[in-house]
């Protein structure tokens, strides 16, 4: 491809991402590469690992006790996208901070950990045991806060909702994370990101990242009924590209604090469209599960224009 | 199972040759950038490369991979398949593998029983081209005459039919399920001195458990499952499987997709118990995932 | 295409929404097919009249002065959709009671009426005086009110966003159409549409459209700027499929109003996802542009293979 | 302004040819179901059939429609462009055409000097096959002598090149503009007694409404603009004209491609005088057209 001339940015080299530096800019998304534990002796011709020129891996969302997540099918492929109905299917936070992380930093896979919670005030106590357990590491980066996961103690609606939780939340991390990045991850499904980003940014988080799935649905057509058990699904993929490129740009435009982009992105050009809009970062979410090097490869083809 | 098994790549393919086997058994020549090795049982996920790429790759157990050259024999069932099967010689590819658990290498003092159903045929074919002694028994079973891959199987493999339609001049074919066949085949070997291995559809797969349980054998399965991304990390693909009594999700593309028998309860292994722990967030519209 | 065993429903019959009575469910949407005027001489093998079996023609909304629209380029293709900025381009409400209406009738389009007004009482006189103006006509079926616009009067938020907002609009509209189909269009834009539906519903409408598009952005990568001069476009195209999906199947669980299901419908399979989650009837937006038979298509598609 | 124009149809089509026909300009035949007729100056709106379909079709100006079989001449330039380029013969098609308000036919008293430019040779080489008359003049200009579709062109048409590379042996061309070409020509008509047909890029349409200014020729110019419908129903296309001294919008499809230049402020004709009103909404995120 032929790069624009207005792109110049260096999305391999160091940046600084609140008190951290972070070794790149393009980042695989929570939930498509697992622990990113799965690829690390896969091969291709063009790329020495599916890490190279990785700013980060974020890994699968971990709940304070494991989960078996929802009944098959989870997936659905939509002509531009999926819908997914993991249901957080996830080993717990116990087993990732005995076994997981440590693999990781062995590796010396650059590592942002992310978390779910049941309540905004029980982030306070999962951030200060991973910090304690991972103390010294030189990886591990930071924390992002899904926080598109239903609030038990409040009622079942998503944390991510409402600003005021999003405040907690966050607030409850920060306290116990002063020398790695936090990041909250907003949920594009409510009428106003800018609000959350707001709360977000006032609470103390580092950069939020947008967008998690859109809600969406498909019914099969042998049944007359919706595909997937729970009928609703998170929507991800080429499709939502626009969609998350709307929110980023509302946030980045109305909020003031950094973002990390993510939805959609499966080509150099969609990860350099949120660049162009003011993205620190970009995810690389179900493009991953398609080709263990989506990101890499990313990285790669930006980091080879900005650097000629 | 089988220890160390070969690392995948993320290879560029170019389609060498890409044509009917039979009347319903496309067979797929890929010719890969890099080298490729496996072990029978396993699979590899295929995909248009460039911007006709589909969401997912699909899955297709390994027929053969020689020289550089990966072969697959598949049934046109859906979108992807019949998007496969429109491709000409040169075409682009993206291939992912080998990926998965794959079949138990042969014991000596146990014969191997082979039996594929369909399109379930590569990893049993591939398992007896290259571990296959004279004492192993290999059945295949097809819907009808006409679907059976002739060539591919020369002599070695004995043949079920659904119905007794499209046989070719000079072959023969048993009628009925594949394990009928071999329930009935003369030479089996005696109670407790065999291992089973499986693909095809879940009634062939339960038939060949409930074989294996009534007579005493090992038995080996290989699953399909909906898949996403093929190596473990999307959580797409979960079976049930039975581990010191309760019941867990594997993954079909990582842990499996071969299976020990025993361990799934959805062949009528053991019994049904409880999930394992759910943990403390309800089900429901989660993270990314709802 | 094989039909599903489920399926049963005659699109191509008259049925009962409301008060009125309609040709049939397959429709077009508002702003895909203008005024409907534009195609009515083409030809097609297949299909006798772009109008062939259509349930309604919904016509292009009409403001009560007209509009130059926005800027150039207002469309722009994404690999599965698009975004549009038209900025409601249209006639104005006169010359649309004065010379559209008139034609439609005499050619015998069904038709419904999309209007969008400035304030949630000025529904009420566009009402009044779109009956005067079409007393006796035949055709003209009922009012679709797009409820996506920004309010003026009320600080320029969204009409559609607020459920107070929205029943005040049905309540309007409703006490001047006793005798044809009333709907309200909702906007995807939010987190909870059930609400909405719900306010419609207690207004008296007779059932709600979903949905309109949803808020996208694409970047020109030449430039590095948001394509459309107004930065923010409406999506729409198969992309939105699942999202619209998704939004109906939740009105129909949880508002029980009939719906109108509009949203990435370009194929039968489409149209029958929509029908099979319980909407009464469906609109084809988008994929009308690219081909002025594609409704017709669907309602002949679907209507062989319920009759057979 | 030329009265009836023949009514659509909305046509599926089979590539009958598609090819290079220079360095730059394939040239496509298409087969179609329905008989199409055409006025020259008019386009049609061109996809790939089934699920490979783009979003929006792409509008192309008609060359020729013959015996059911209609022809356009296109240039690589984008993603639509690149994957008609691909299609071999026999790939479907679906076709909506004649579209679009055509060039004016001959008057009598006045010749015509038609003036194309790079794949803006469609609609004038049609105009000079329909009504062409022995007194009438054709420009045609590339970028160099390469790109030229000489054999198309035959010896009627007198070619510019902006730059003289790839001549082939025989052929001259004049080095500059299209327009300082015609300018040049000492056989043109007399003042006020030409019309101007032309159709190109922008800088082409300016000049050539500059020389029929001053010469008190009339010009018809077909305009390019993005197109989502192509008949006249989603607005996505607007250029302004002016109208009794204001300037208002007209949909590129439907009321042009084909416009009197004199009523385009962008051609650089009436002075532009502010929009017509533009109601009593504000402009900004509006209904499913933010
Ligand atoms: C480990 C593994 C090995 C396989 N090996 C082969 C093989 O060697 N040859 C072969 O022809 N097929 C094989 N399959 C099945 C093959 O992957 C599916 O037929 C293919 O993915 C269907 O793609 P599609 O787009 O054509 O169909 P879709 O449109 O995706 O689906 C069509 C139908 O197939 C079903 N289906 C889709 N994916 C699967 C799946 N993964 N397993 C079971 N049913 C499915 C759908 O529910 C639907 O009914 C294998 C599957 C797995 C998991
Ligand atoms: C009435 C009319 C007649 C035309 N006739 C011809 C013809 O005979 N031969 C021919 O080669 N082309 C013709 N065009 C232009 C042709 O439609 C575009 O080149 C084509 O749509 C580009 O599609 P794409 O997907 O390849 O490019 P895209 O990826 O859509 O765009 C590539 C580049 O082309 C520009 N572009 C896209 N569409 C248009 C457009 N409609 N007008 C101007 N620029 C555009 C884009 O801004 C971009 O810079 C005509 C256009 C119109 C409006
Ligand atoms: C299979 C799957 C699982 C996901 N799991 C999570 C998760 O555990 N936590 C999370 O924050 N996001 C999760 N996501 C959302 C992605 O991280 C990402 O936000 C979303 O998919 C949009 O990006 P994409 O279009 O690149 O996939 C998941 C997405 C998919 C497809
Ligand atoms: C070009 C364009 C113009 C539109 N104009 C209107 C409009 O005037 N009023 C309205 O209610 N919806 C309008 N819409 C929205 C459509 O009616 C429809 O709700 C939306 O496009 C989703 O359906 P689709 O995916 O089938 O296009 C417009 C959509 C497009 C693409
Ligand atoms: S397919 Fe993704 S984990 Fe198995
Ligand atoms: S392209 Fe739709 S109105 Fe001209």
């Amino acid at each position: 491809m032929t790069w624009p001339s207005w792109w110049n940015l260096e999305v391999t080299a160091p940046f600084q991402l609140g008190p951290r530096e972070l070794p790149g800019r393009v980042w695989t998304a929570s939930g498509c590469f697992a622990y990113g534990l799965h690829a690390h002796e896969f091969t291709a011709a063009d790329c020495p690992t599916p890490y190279a020129g990785l700013g980060a891996v974020v890994t699968k969302t971990v709940t304070p006790v494991s989960r078996a997540g929802n009944p098959m099918p989870r997936l659905v492929e939509t002509p531009c996208g999926a819908l997914n109905s993991i249901g957080l299917e996830n080993v717990g936070f116990d087993a990732f901070l005995d076994t997981v992380l440590p693999e990781l930093e062995a590796l010396g896979v650059p590592t942002v950990v992310s978390l779910a919670a049941t309540s905004p005030e029980a982030f306070g106590p999962m951030v200060r045991r991973l910090h304690e357990a991972a103390k010294g590491f030189a990886h591990w980066h930071g924390v992002e806060l899904n926080l598109s996961c239903p609030n038990v103690a409040e009622g079942g609606h998503d944390f991510g909702g409402s600003p005021a939780t999003v405040a907690r939340c966050v607030a409850a991390a920060r306290a116990e994370l002063p020398d790695r990045a936090l990041l909250a991850k907003l949920t594009p499904n409510v009428a106003d990101i800018v609000q959350l980003a707001v709360a977000a940014r006032d609470a103390g988080v580092d950069a939020v990242s947008a967008i998690n799935t859109v809600v969406g649905l498909d019914v099969d057509l042998r049944t007359g009924r919706p595909y997937l058990p729970r009928r609703f699904g998170g929507y991800s993929g080429p499709a939502i590209l626009p969609i998350a490129l709307a929110k980023v740009d509302q946030i980045v435009q109305g909020a003031g604090v950094p973002v990390v982009g993510v939805g959609g992105i499966a080509a150099p050009e969609d990860a350099l469209k949120f660049f162009a809009l003011g993205a620190v970062a970009v995810q690389v979410g179900t493009a991953q599960m398609r080709d263990p090097f989506a990101a890499a490869r990313i990285a790669r083809a930006l980091g080879q224009c900005s650097s000629s | 199972m089988t220890g160390a098994r070969p690392s995948a790549c993320a290879a560029v393919g170019a389609v060498r040759s890409n044509g009917l086997v039979s009347s319903a058994f496309h067979r797929l020549d890929v010719e890969l950038d890099l080298p490729f090795d496996f072990l029978p049982g396993q699979f590899a996920m295929i995909n248009e490369a460039g911007p006709r790429a589909w969401t997912f790759s699909r899955p297709f157990s390994i027929l053969a991979a020689e020289d550089g050259v990966l072969s697959i024999l598949y049934r046109v069932v859906g979108r992807g398949t019949a998007a496969l099967a429109a491709l000409g010689p040169g075409a682009a590819l993206q291939v992912l593998g080998p990926l998965g658990e794959p079949f138990p290498t042969p014991q000596a003092d146990r014969a191997a029983v082979l039996l594929g159903g369909g399109v379930g045929l590569p990893p049993v074919f591939a398992w007896l081209q290259r571990w296959g002694r004279p004492g192993d028994h290999a059945f295949f079973g097809a819907r009808d005459g006409g679907e059976v891959p002739w060539d591919l199987l020369g002599d070695r493999w004995r043949v079920s039919v659904d119905r007794g339609e499209g046989l070719p001049g000079g072959r023969t074919a048993f009628t009925g399920v594949v394990t009928a066949l071999a329930a009935s085949a003369p030479d089996l070997p005696s109670h407790g001195s065999a291992t089973v291995y499986a693909c095809g559809p879940g009634p062939l797969l339960r038939a060949a458990a409930d074989l294996a349980r009534r007579r005493g054998w090992t038995c080996w399965v290989s699953l399909e499952e909906h898949m996403g991304c093929g190596y473990g990390v999307c959580k797409g693909c979960v079976v049930q499987v039975a581990d010191d009594g309760r019941i867990r999700n594997a993954t079909c593309c990582f842990e499996g997709p071969v299976f020990d028998a025993t361990r799934l309860p959805d062949l009528g292994s053991p019994a049904p118990v409880p999930h394992a722990a759910s943990g403390d967030i309800p089900p429901g519209s989660c993270g990314g995932a709802p």
